[in-house]
């Protein structure tokens, strides 16, 4: 049957120039990065390589870059870290209504040990709002911490605004840019970012390693103690495929930037005019100005999002209800709801992604297999335009 | 690979009685949008017994294969029949649910009640299986909370 | 130039049949586990596959297995989760001075939270006292975490009594085994263990994945928190391929576990005979009773490790000083140093460990070439049996 | 690949001057086992100049190398000179040393040092390069603690 994969936002594969970089790390060039021998050395010589390609991509220093085992180690790090290091100055995070639960989670986590934690509200479009995140800073806020591009959604953050904000008021600012990252331009200098998060299978690497982005000058302690490794900050035996793989995907990313935003936007956006000539009573969600390239949200209306997503399936396309982590848990998104929608409406949500290896004929025979299953489903849904919800 | 079996699958992809009637005897639902599950039910009734059933549901994999079994499966019955069945008899005919879908089956067997509730109701029944029946029972959310 | 692998104990080589079951997850099975399509859920079912097989590995439950980045994750999880768990209980915890810095650190960093530790000493062959071990317990001691089997000397602790130590006094007993998996036997059930830690790569599986055992009954917060994946337990789009490269390589160690101990102490057996007969002035150290399969850890009187370390890396012979992730720190071994050697003993001390693809010919050709070294360099030592230290 | 550069794994493996001589003029050393670090230096002098030089060094690469090129560097040198030179001078010489293992380079100007005060009590000079020099100073660790 034909597959065609529309939910590069919940995961990529993994491209072919990756992992062949990848590949002599497994079995021949496997030392321990620790050791003074020579494999030992020399995969450490490997992993500085692939730190000084995930630099690049961010406009950052070599040395501010620290490995992890993926986005919400990263996050995790961040927020614990910086709640730790600041917790002579102040118990009070900001952050936004719509992060990834690997931030959201981790604020609760604090908030139990008593740290108070601002969740910004965010428009319609599902923009946060500046005034009340700035207006929320108190003399005890400690971190503000707001998403670059949402995974739900898509929507981009006024990123520089957010960093202004934070700097006049003399906190730090930590971003999740794990969407972000290869799907628009990233300066972390001249955007004024403290600390950011990467993943490395959101932008064609391996599962299981990311990076956090630590401003020099800024302390925070280890989340993983241990080992020296990572310039002391972040212990464990580094996962050197994996982390040459990240290399890899950053400097592809970066090499193909433009070339990715035209084309995933051009196919993003011809997805979604067939499908809105196709099909009556759909809304398309987010920020059609401030969005990641390749992400579509859509209500089909009357229809729910699981029940879609399997018929989808059965004809090989792949798409997700809200985040991929919690497709599988069945809670309506958090990040819909915060941008105002009906909680039917949000069970009738469905997140298409389109990515590198997607093409128009793709697009093609998904919508028109949509089209079928919409009308299918809608058949015998209890709800329709004239029994309306 | 699916998240539930090829019977579900079936039920789910070919839904049986799937749609509306004209004139049915008796008309219930159970659910609500908010909740993500809707179902309406029609019967046909004759001497007791429901000779044709049809539903529309709004809802995920498991409530519309329910949907379809429970309406399966009370054609042919007794209204009292009907309702001696539980949403467990409806996941067993359907070779099991993943677990935390088990709930979305309630939501057949409470509209198939409601449905006869209507029909007793018109026709001045007083029947066994509905003794414990509250047609204006609050819908719980029949879904895990995590 | 030969290489000899000697080492195995800071890193091994993926065997080819675990890269060739990851091979697949990079490109096509790249699906994230937590979606509900097709290529997501047989991704997770691949992944429970993996979990079932590391499970068997130790005499789990599937349930109780939960993968995480590594070794040093485990560990930290383990000590921190359950400080944070029994806070309420208590603030006193028990290692042991030969602990793996993952452990150390860890204890070290909730030490300055406020947390007590007590490091229990070991005898001049690396085995705790039991007697000091139970004499420390408090009705404030909430864990006991003694290292299954030592990373520099190989000396395996008497677990089972341990843990029956730790039964006794209604404590949990966490046991960091990342060395003696495969390499010795563990039935977590028999021995009454909580919580393990154990790592992929240090048994042919991949850097950057390992498991935490954590019995059913036990509940620790998560480190890693946001997604719900493992059971919400440790959250993180899972390693797919690597997860399933650490199933692969459980299946291969409890297959193999029999031949591999005895092919592989045979080996260190013969190599420490060879170099006995060959070289004056040596020390073997540790407990050649209770001791990994594959460990030898040898004083070279009067010859400074680095030197030695160095030249044979020239001869392409790999081994270490210490722990892989102290080489590069230059600090002299804290496990040498408990079992009572002297500073200048432990700065002429060499781990070598045998492995799995280790030859006698290249043990005979790693012991010819180290004599030479050590003469070499005795050669011109300031120390020598005559001008001893 | 080695952490080393190539002139200080030259150094290190072929060392210049290693071992020791009959009837040196000046001995002198300087480090500690327990420091993980001792050299031993033998100096023949004529004419207030160093003709020949000798070492022997318990240590890591660095500091068999230092000792290598140090006694290099101080045959056919004054005593003034010799004692002029620091270990920055044998660093630079070496090309560079990694940053943690700089500080194992001041083993040789130290025992170059010890030599030459050896020379000079023993011959009653008085050096202007000795002036600071505490023969009995305490071996400070010269290695980064971390
Ligand atoms: C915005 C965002 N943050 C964090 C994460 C977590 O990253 P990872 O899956 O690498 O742990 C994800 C993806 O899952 C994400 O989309
Ligand atoms: C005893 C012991 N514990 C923990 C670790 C850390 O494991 P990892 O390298 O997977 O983080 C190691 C190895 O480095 C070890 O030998």
């Amino acid at each position: 049957m034909r597959q065609v994969y529309l939910d590069y936002s919940a995961t990529t594969p993994v491209k072919k120039e990756v992992l062949e970089e990848m590949l002599p790390y497994f079995s021949e060039k496997f030392g321990n990065p620790s050791s003074l021998y020579g494999i030992g050395l020399s995969a450490k010589t490997d992993i500085n390589k692939a730190r000084a390609k995930v630099a690049h991509l961010i406009g950052a220093e070599d040395r501010e870059i620290y490995f992890t085992s993926g986005g919400t180690e990263a996050d995790n790090w961040a927020v614990i870290g910086a709640a730790r290091a600041k917790k002579s100055k102040g118990n009070h995070i900001i952050t936004s209504a719509i992060e990834h639960h690997a931030l959201l989670n981790t604020c609760q986590y604090l908030e139990k040990e008593g740290y108070e934690v601002t969740y910004v509200s965010v428009d319609s479009k599902g923009r946060i709002n500046l005034d009340e995140l700035e207006k929320s800073i108190t003399d005890k806020t400690i971190l503000i911490s707001i998403m670059f591009a949402n995974n739900e959604v898509g929507t981009i953050q006024p990123i520089k605004e957010i960093s202004e904000i934070a700097k006049r008021n003399g906190i730090w600012f930590h971003t999740d840019a794990v969407q972000a990252l290869g799907n628009t331009p990233i300066d972390v200098k001249a955007l004024g970012i403290d600390m950011m998060s990467m993943s490395a299978h959101k932008i064609y690497g391996p599962k299981g390693v990311g990076a956090l982005y630590i401003r020099k000058g800024i302390i925070i302690p280890s989340l993983l103690s241990g080992g020296s490794q990572e310039n002391k900050r972040r212990a464990g035996t580094e996962n050197v495929a994996g982390i040459v793989g990240f290399g890899k995907a950053a400097e592809l990313a970066e090499a193909n930037l433009e070339e990715h935003i035209k084309k995933v936007s051009d196919l993003r956006n011809y997805f979604i005019e067939k499908i809105k000539s196709n099909l009556e009573d759909i809304d398309i969600n987010g920020d059609m100005e401030n969005r990641l390239p390749g992400n579509i949200n859509i209500t089909f209306n009357y229809v729910e999002g699981e029940a879609l997503l399997l018929y989808m399936d059965t004809k090989g396309i792949s798409a997700s209800t809200g985040s991929a982590c919690s497709s599988a848990s069945f809670t309506p998104s958090h990040v819909l709801h915060a941008l105002g929608m009906p909680l039917e409406k949000i069970y009738s949500s469905i997140r298409f992604t389109v990515g590198d290896f997607t093409t128009k004929d793709d697009i093609d025979y998904a919508v028109e297999e949509i089209v079928k299953i919409v009308n299918k489903l809608r058949s015998f849904s209890a709800f329709s335009k004239e029994r309306s919800w | 690979m699916s998240m539930y079996n090829e019977k579900v699958m079936d039920h789910f992809m070919n839904p049986r009685n799937a749609g509306a009637m004209e004139d049915p005897d008796a008309v219930g639902s159970y659910g609500s949008p908010v909740c993500g599950d809707m179902m309406e039910i029609q019967l046909k009734i004759e001497n007791n017994v429901i000779i044709d059933a049809k539903f529309k549901t709004f809802g995920c994999g498991s409530a519309i294969a329910s949907s379809s079994v429970a309406t399966e499966m009370i054609k042919g019955k007794t209204l009292e029949e009907a309702l001696d069945l539980t949403n467990k008899n409806f996941v067993d005919e359907l070779g099991g649910l993943p677990g935390p879908k088990i709930h979305c089956s309630v939501l057949a067997e409470q509209a198939i009640k409601s449905a006869i509730y209507d029909y007793a109701k018109k026709n001045g029944l007083e029947l066994e299986g509905l003794k414990d029946f509250d047609p204006d029972s609050k819908f719980d959310d029949h879904h895990d909370k995590e």
